[in-house]
């Protein structure tokens, strides 16, 4: 699905991602962590291409993302994306913010569109609060809008960034929730930098542990957190658990 | 007031294209000062250059100039009367201004908005327009009103070049009753009558914005 | 400081001050246009003020400056009236409405209303003028737009703020034809080959000078300098300056 | 034959005109940057009946159209007995419109500095006007650089106003020009408009270079 | 020093002060503690009259802090007040900031200002700092400006207002250092509304807890923690604790 070969990435002359190589197959739940600064939503964000790589390879579902043949807004629609801030769109009330992009990106008709976006809603538990705006509702529920307006796209991948991160303690549960029932079907493949580590043991395939711009780690769930590998994951992990 | 009864159709006429202009100035102003802005906006160097090359010429150069030019030179190519050289002009100047507003809105809206909507798969077009624009015209919209009121008062600039707004009507009537004490007090307060609510609903909108922040 | 100085009267101002503030046109060919090198009006009114001004001084026996403030059209009474000048030479025709605001002097030039067209346009006189698909250009203020409406009632008729706008008006294609005095027509027509003068004057207004209502100290005082600029030869003089190179244009005829 | 038009003459008038239009500019801004202040502060403080006074009159004055001021101190002050000439009359209509102008950006310079700076200085003991004095203002003023050098922009801009009342500033020496020679027109339209750009885009780099500054 | 006497304070119709009474003599160190929106801010700021009473009388060093009469500038010479936000003269230097008032309100001399400013900054541990403007220094840093700031006028009371809520954690410690040696010395009334509990049991004399606009407590510092008169006492208590 998602297949990394001797990625670098620039900012300038900051050299943001090192030879990354990585691979996630479909279905696959990965979890990204690691210290701040070290590259994990650079990383995230070039796999549908709001960032772009200088080097090696970057496929996924089989296009070359770096390539300027692919269209980028298509691989988007497969490819969906749930950030810190939610960025829910402030001018649309709830319903208008799942259905905008499946009709003017998918033209996906106005009956089935609402349809979707109504199943959606309830999946996330906010069935009710159709006609209001981002505005009015908490952090928490903002961010399960955000998971249903991506969930509407029928993507193949979904990419989190740090969903919860933001979130006021009480609201992070609710959130949670919703993820772990995403990650558990094998219908999407998932993509989560998170801090949570209760969240990442119990739904996640595999950790990636990433430093500095590199990838330090890369081991099944269990293997990850029992014995990790590297200095820098073990003192990494001691300090999160302090939190 | 005597001055009133004695011309009021003269200053209804002259209140009328006022209004006219005022109306047709915001109109192409709003139009083209989003289009300055989109191009001062966009990534494109040539495109963005040129936006910000245009705004920088209109705001820096006296109105009465560009409606001196608009009058005089190009009305032997497009046959346009004072009234629409003045327009023209008031659009013209007005709508640097107007860009400059709207760009202070779209910078203000949160990046994560464009990224949100590129990252659902609209694209830059698509995303501006649905998500971004809205947002930051509202935004923009105090001081889009102060833009309003400063429209309004410079469409005086019509009287120069026989723009038979309500500047040009008080000059006519000041030199006809050789009253000019007043006509101007009269004329002012047509002006007023336009400009003063507008003023009034803006403070009350700035406050309001001003409170949430 | 001058204000204070002046009294009621005009001529007793003049005399104590020493100046004599005339209003004069500051874009009217011929008779009052800036020149860029002096920065200064220059043209017919202002030379006959200057001698006018001269000729007074000489009657009343004191020493009188003459001093110039431009003026337009639709500005140049109340300049009068507000007492920001002491009197007005700008190309101003003498009507009865004016009459009743200002004093004006005996007539100093023999002015009426004509046609100013495009070179090869068809129109030939006023009456060619007499229809709704016409368009008359006139400057603001000026009694040659009641007169047009009067000549050509169907006519539609638009005011410019001064003359020269109002011939640049008519070359940019705004209007059919301009109207106002044949002498500052001919100012133009002097100046640029692509334009005529036609149809001879339909009108007959001449030009007075202009003092405050009630100022008839001062007016007589002006009336009797007029008499005698003509008489010694000087009033012939300013009209040969100014008026003697006009293609199309006898001067003698201004002296009728 | 374009050429013509910048002659020598023809330029050294212009730039008299051009000395007209930034004297004008000059001796009106200090004008009313000192009464701008003034009532800015006057506003700010809600001195009691004075400010709602003072307030009333600003939002009439800068409601108005400038140039109904410019004709008005011109043609009707004399009904007064306030007698001015064009250049007078032009600054003071030019001060009076644009004081009320900048008492609303000095206005808000003082509140953007926040109360906590007052309350600061006030409870060391310092009165009213010593906080506003050695406080407030001196950061006021400098939150209010940028809009301050935005409105001198235009007041210079609007210095062609006057020529409605034949002030012999650059746009009106640009139409005696140009009424010499219809040619000239487009040559004269050319210049001015780069010489208004030359000084309003040299002041506009001035306050970004402050706005950089302050920014810092 | 400071006499409340049926003190009343409404903003518009809110009734934000309710009968206090409450007297505070020279030299002692009292606490103010309460839940947010008590309206401890609002006591601390009428007894320098930055909030004028409506009813009652308050009586600072003998004067009436209501009556038209009193000179307000001159009463807030004796009574320093330190902020939340401490409110350091942006516009001026570290050495300004402090000779200011003293300067233009009491007239001291340049040498002796100097002197005291220079005394005062070593004091607090801040003598390098002199020329530097007050957004070139850490909050802490800051903070602890502002407090030689009210010292440098010679009050006869001392206010502070949460002076630590508005700082890092790591900042806290170095401005209570300087607040205790205040605390101890008995030439100052000091009167200290804050959340730090530790702090308040070892400093104060006496703590005064509010709710609602009244004062519910007001108890020696050992027999207010030890035993809470009211159930609101407790369960405030009980909840900062847990933080
Ligand atoms: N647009 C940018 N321009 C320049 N540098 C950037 C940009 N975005 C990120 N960086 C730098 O790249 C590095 C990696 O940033 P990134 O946001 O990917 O880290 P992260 O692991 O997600 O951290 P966090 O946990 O704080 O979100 C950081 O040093 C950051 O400063
Ligand atoms: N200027 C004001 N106008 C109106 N109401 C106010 C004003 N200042 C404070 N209040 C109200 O008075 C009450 C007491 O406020 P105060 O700031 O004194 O509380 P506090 O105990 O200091 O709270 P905190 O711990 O949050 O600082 C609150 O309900 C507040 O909303
Ligand atoms: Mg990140
Ligand atoms: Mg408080």
């Amino acid at each position: 699905m998602i297949k990394f070969t001797d990625v670098q990435k620039y900012y300038g002359s900051f050299h943001a991602l090192h030879d990354i190589n990585l691979e996630i197959k479909d279905g696959e739940t990965v979890v990204l962590i690691g210290p701040s600064g070290s590259g994990k939503s650079t990383l995230l964000r070039t796999i549908n291409g709001l960032e772009t790589v200088e080097a090696g390879q970057l496929l996924v579902d089989g296009e070359d993302v770096a390539s300027s043949k692919t269209n980028l807004n298509k691989l988007r629609t497969n490819v969906g994306m749930v950030f810190q801030h939610f960025n829910l769109y402030n001018n649309k009330t709830i319903l208008e913010n799942i259905m905008l992009a499946p009709k003017i990106v998918l033209k996906r008709g106005d009956q089935e569109n609402r349809e979707v976006a109504e199943r959606l809603l309830k999946r996330v538990g906010l069935a009710d609060q159709i006609n209001k705006y981002p505005s009015q509702l908490s952090g928490g529920q903002q961010q399960r809008i955000a998971i249903a307006r991506s969930l509407a796209m029928n993507p193949l991948a979904i990419l989190f960034d740090e969903p919860t991160s933001a979130l006021d303690p009480e609201m992070v549960g609710s959130v949670l929730e919703v993820m772990k029932e995403i990650a558990a079907n094998s219908a999407y493949t998932t993509l989560v930098v998170t801090h949570e580590m209760d969240f990442a043991k119990a739904v996640s395939d595999r950790v990636i542990f990433m430093a500095d711009g590199r990838i330090l780690e890369d081991a099944p769930t269990d293997k990850f957190f029992d014995h990790p590998e590297t200095e820098r994951a073990r003192k990494f992990l001691s300090q999160v658990e302090h939190h | 007031m005597k001055i009133f009864t004695d011309n009021w159709q003269t200053i209804l006429t002259g209140f009328g294209y006022t209004i006219g202009a005022s109306i047709l100035g915001l109109i192409g102003s709003l139009v083209l000062g989003t289009v300055f802005a989109l191009m001062e906006m966009t990534p494109q160097p040539v495109v963005r250059g040129s936006g910000k090359a245009l705004v920088e010429f209109f705001r820096n150069i006296p109105l009465l100039v560009i409606t001196l030019f608009f009058y005089v030179v190009v009305s032997h190519v497009l046959k346009i009367n004072g009234f629409w050289a003045g327009t023209i002009a008031l659009a013209l100047y007005t709508s640097a201004f107007i860009a400059e507003c709207i760009r202070g809105g779209l910078t203000s809206v949160d990046p994560g908005q464009m990224e949100g909507a590129r990252a659902m798969g609209l694209n830059y077009t698509q995303a501006m327009m649905q998500v971004v624009l809205p947002q930051g015209f509202k935004l923009a919209l105090p001081s889009l009103g102060n833009q309003f009121i400063n429209l309004i008062k410079n469409s005086s600039i019509l009287s120069f070049v026989a723009g038979l707004d309500l500047m040009y009507q008080a000059n006519v009537i000041s030199g006809t009753n050789l009253d000019p004490f007043n006509t101007y007090i009269v004329i002012g307060i047509f002006y007023l009558l336009l400009t003063g609510p507008l003023s009034v609903v803006m403070t009350k909108l700035e406050n309001k914005l001003g409170g949430i922040n | 400081q001058r204000s204070q100085a002046r009294e009621n009267d005009s001529l007793q101002t003049v005399k104590t001050t020493h100046v004599m503030r005339w209003g004069v046109k500051s874009d009217t060919r011929l008779f009052g246009l800036i020149s860029p090198k002096t920065g200064q009006s220059e043209g017919f009114d202002v030379d006959i003020s200057r001698a006018i001004t001269a000729q007074i001084a000489k009657q009343t026996g004191t020493k009188i400056k003459p001093e110039f403030t431009p003026v337009t059209t639709s500005s140049k009474i109340q300049l009068l009236k507000n007492h920001q000048v002491d009197a007005v030479a700008a190309s101003m025709t003498i009507t009865p409405e004016r009459a009743k605001v200002v004093n004006f002097s005996k007539p100093y030039f023999p002015a009426g209303q004509s046609l100013l067209v495009k070179r090869g346009s068809p129109v030939k006189n006023i009456r060619d003028l007499n229809r709704p698909d016409a368009t008359i250009i006139g400057v603001m203020g000026t009694t040659a737009l009641e007169t047009t409406k009067q000549f050509a009632p169907k006519a539609k008729v638009i005011a410019m703020p001064d003359n020269s706008q109002a011939f640049s008006a008519l070359q940019s294609g705004q209007g059919d034809a301009m109207t106002t005095d044949n002498a500052i027509l001919y100012g133009f027509s002097s100046q640029s080959p692509n334009v005529e003068v036609v149809g001879g004057t339909f009108t007959n207004q001449p030009y007075g000078l202009a003092v405050d209502k009630g100022q008839t100290q001062l007016q007589r005082e002006v009336d009797q300098a007029l008499v005698t600029i003509r008489q010694n030869g000087t009033y012939e003089r300013l009209i040969k300056k100014w008026f003697g190179n006009i293609p199309g244009l006898d001067w003698r005829e201004l002296l009728k | 034959m374009i050429l013509s038009a910048f002659s020598a003459t023809n330029l050294h008038y212009l730039l008299g005109g051009l000395g007209i239009t930034i004297g004008v500019s000059v001796i009106s801004i200090i004008i009313s940057f000192i009464f701008g202040t003034l009532f800015g502060v006057v506003l700010y403080e809600e001195v009691p009946y004075f400010s709602r006074t003072l307030q009333l009159l600003v939002n009439t004055i800068r409601n108005l159209p400038l140039l109904l001021l410019i004709f008005f101190t011109y043609f009707a002050l004399p009904k007064l007995g306030v007698e001015l000439n064009a250049f007078a009359a032009t600054v003071v209509a030019m001060s009076v419109f644009e004081s009320t102008m900048i008492s609303q950006i000095i206005r808000g310079g003082l509140l953007s500095v926040g109360k906590g700076q007052s309350e600061g200085a006030l409870s060391t003991g310092m009165t009213k006007w010593e906080a506003l004095w050695y406080i407030l203002l001196p950061q006021g003023l400098k939150n209010s650089i940028p809009p301050l050098i935005s409105q001198f922009i235009s007041l210079v801009k609007d210095t062609s106003l006057a020529t409605a009342i034949v002030l012999t500033e650059m746009t009106f020496r640009s139409q005696v020009i140009y009424g010499q020679n219809p040619n000239y027109m487009i040559p004269m339209f050319a210049l001015i408009t780069a010489l208004y750009f030359i000084v309003n885009y040299s002041l506009s780099l001035l306050s970004k270079w402050f706005e950089r500054r302050l920014a810092l």
